[in-house]
């Protein structure tokens, strides 16, 4: 039996347009930034006809691979295409 | 060498007086500022809001990798947040080195990542009442009629 | 489009002002300003004097270059002259265009050419009360100690 | 026999701190750049025992190539190195 982690996510622009500031998104212990991103885009894909723009993830601040593994107490965001300048 | 988001309008000048040093022979300023069109479309303003910790994170690690590139350690980078108007600076970039060359490398730098990196979002508000996130990429995603503005000092 | 040759302190900021415009998103400033040591000697200041009317001409070319080259009509070059102070500014040069790779193309190309081509002198003065004059490749000519100091604003 | 032509050329910096700011050169009519930058060098020679450096030569408010033949009545001027900015 997997044991699984509540993360909580801050959403921003386009993404915070459709899913709110913040989400919380269930996944087994040990799951990578990759499987958070599947998730959220499904939930995205069933709110909204526009397809968003792909994003980014954040992990403590800092730009996160695919491959991170999420940790209880990480600080998660999803970051859509920047624009600032 | 300082970062910072800010509510209120810039004062370029006095982030080039900050930068000033005997030691420099140059110093440079970078502005960037609303532009009355994008991509064809007459712009009105610009709501610019920002995953403010890790947008001061990103903008010191720049700061950072500037100075350990260029050498220069007399630099200072804001960004305003909230409700920008037409002709208002949204960034400037303040830059002095002992080396004219080092000095315009750095602030070339700066600004190219800060546009690739930084976690700052704008929505362009147009004369026809429609308004779009837009991306440094040249991205536009219509914004939800309903949405939400979100905390410009972030959340 | 303007060039000038002045013999008072230049203004930097008034020269952001004047290029600025709702059709540019980015403005850069260049400021050189006089450097507290220059190849290892402690100096005190720095009297720079001109070739006017030839300098005055050599600037409005390089502006048309900077114009044509990178399509950048909000361009500003000031240069002063007379005797000036560690820490004063002897060059300005402002530039707003709708792209900022423009921009700061124009403004690099300007200083450069403005560096090489320019007939501009100056002599630096030295803590142990020595006078030389000093050219941008990196030359050095002691000045005659009883040279008659040029008309800053040219002859 | 040949006509001459006197020339008025104005110095500047290390040029004028030697030869003084302006100075009067006699040269053949249809002489060059290249001349009347010999006879200066040898003038400065002369005078200072510290090399002065090579300058330009501006013919009207533009630097001159030494081929460029002076006519009567062209402002011409000696440009040592220059040190704006």
């Amino acid at each position: 039996m997997t044991l699984s982690v509540k993360h909580r996510v801050q959403l921003f622009a386009s993404w915070s347009d459709t899913l709110g500031p913040t989400v919380e998104v269930e996944l087994p212990e040990g799951a990578r930034v990759a499987e958070l991103l599947a998730t959220l885009e499904a939930q995205a894909k069933s709110k909204s006809i526009k397809p968003l723009p792909r994003p980014s993830v954040a992990v403590n601040h800092r730009y996160a691979k695919p491959d991170t593994v999420l940790a209880v107490g990480d600080e998660i965001a999803i970051i859509p295409p920047v624009a600032g300048g | 060498m300082r970062i910072a988001l800010v509510d209120h309008p810039l004062d370029p000048t006095a982030l080039l007086a900050e930068v000033a040093d005997v030691g420099s022979g140059a110093s440079t300023l970078f502005v960037g500022t609303v532009r009355r069109t994008n991509q064809g479309r007459a712009v009105t303003g610009i709501d610019y809001s920002a995953y403010a910790p890790m947008a001061e994170a990103e903008m010191q690690r720049i700061a950072e990798e500037a100075a350990a590139k260029f050498g220069c350690t007399h630099l200072v980078i804001e960004h305003r947040l909230g409700t920008l108007l037409l002709g208002e600076a949204s960034i400037a970039i303040a830059v002095s080195h002992e080396r004219r060359g080092a000095a315009m490398d750095a602030q070339r730098y700066v600004i190219e990542e800060f546009k690739a990196r930084v976690p700052i979002w704008k929505r362009e508000h147009y004369v026809d009442g429609d308004r779009a996130w837009v991306d440094n990429a040249g991205g536009a995603v219509p914004a939800e009629p309903d949405a939400s503005v979100g905390d410009s000092t972030g959340r």
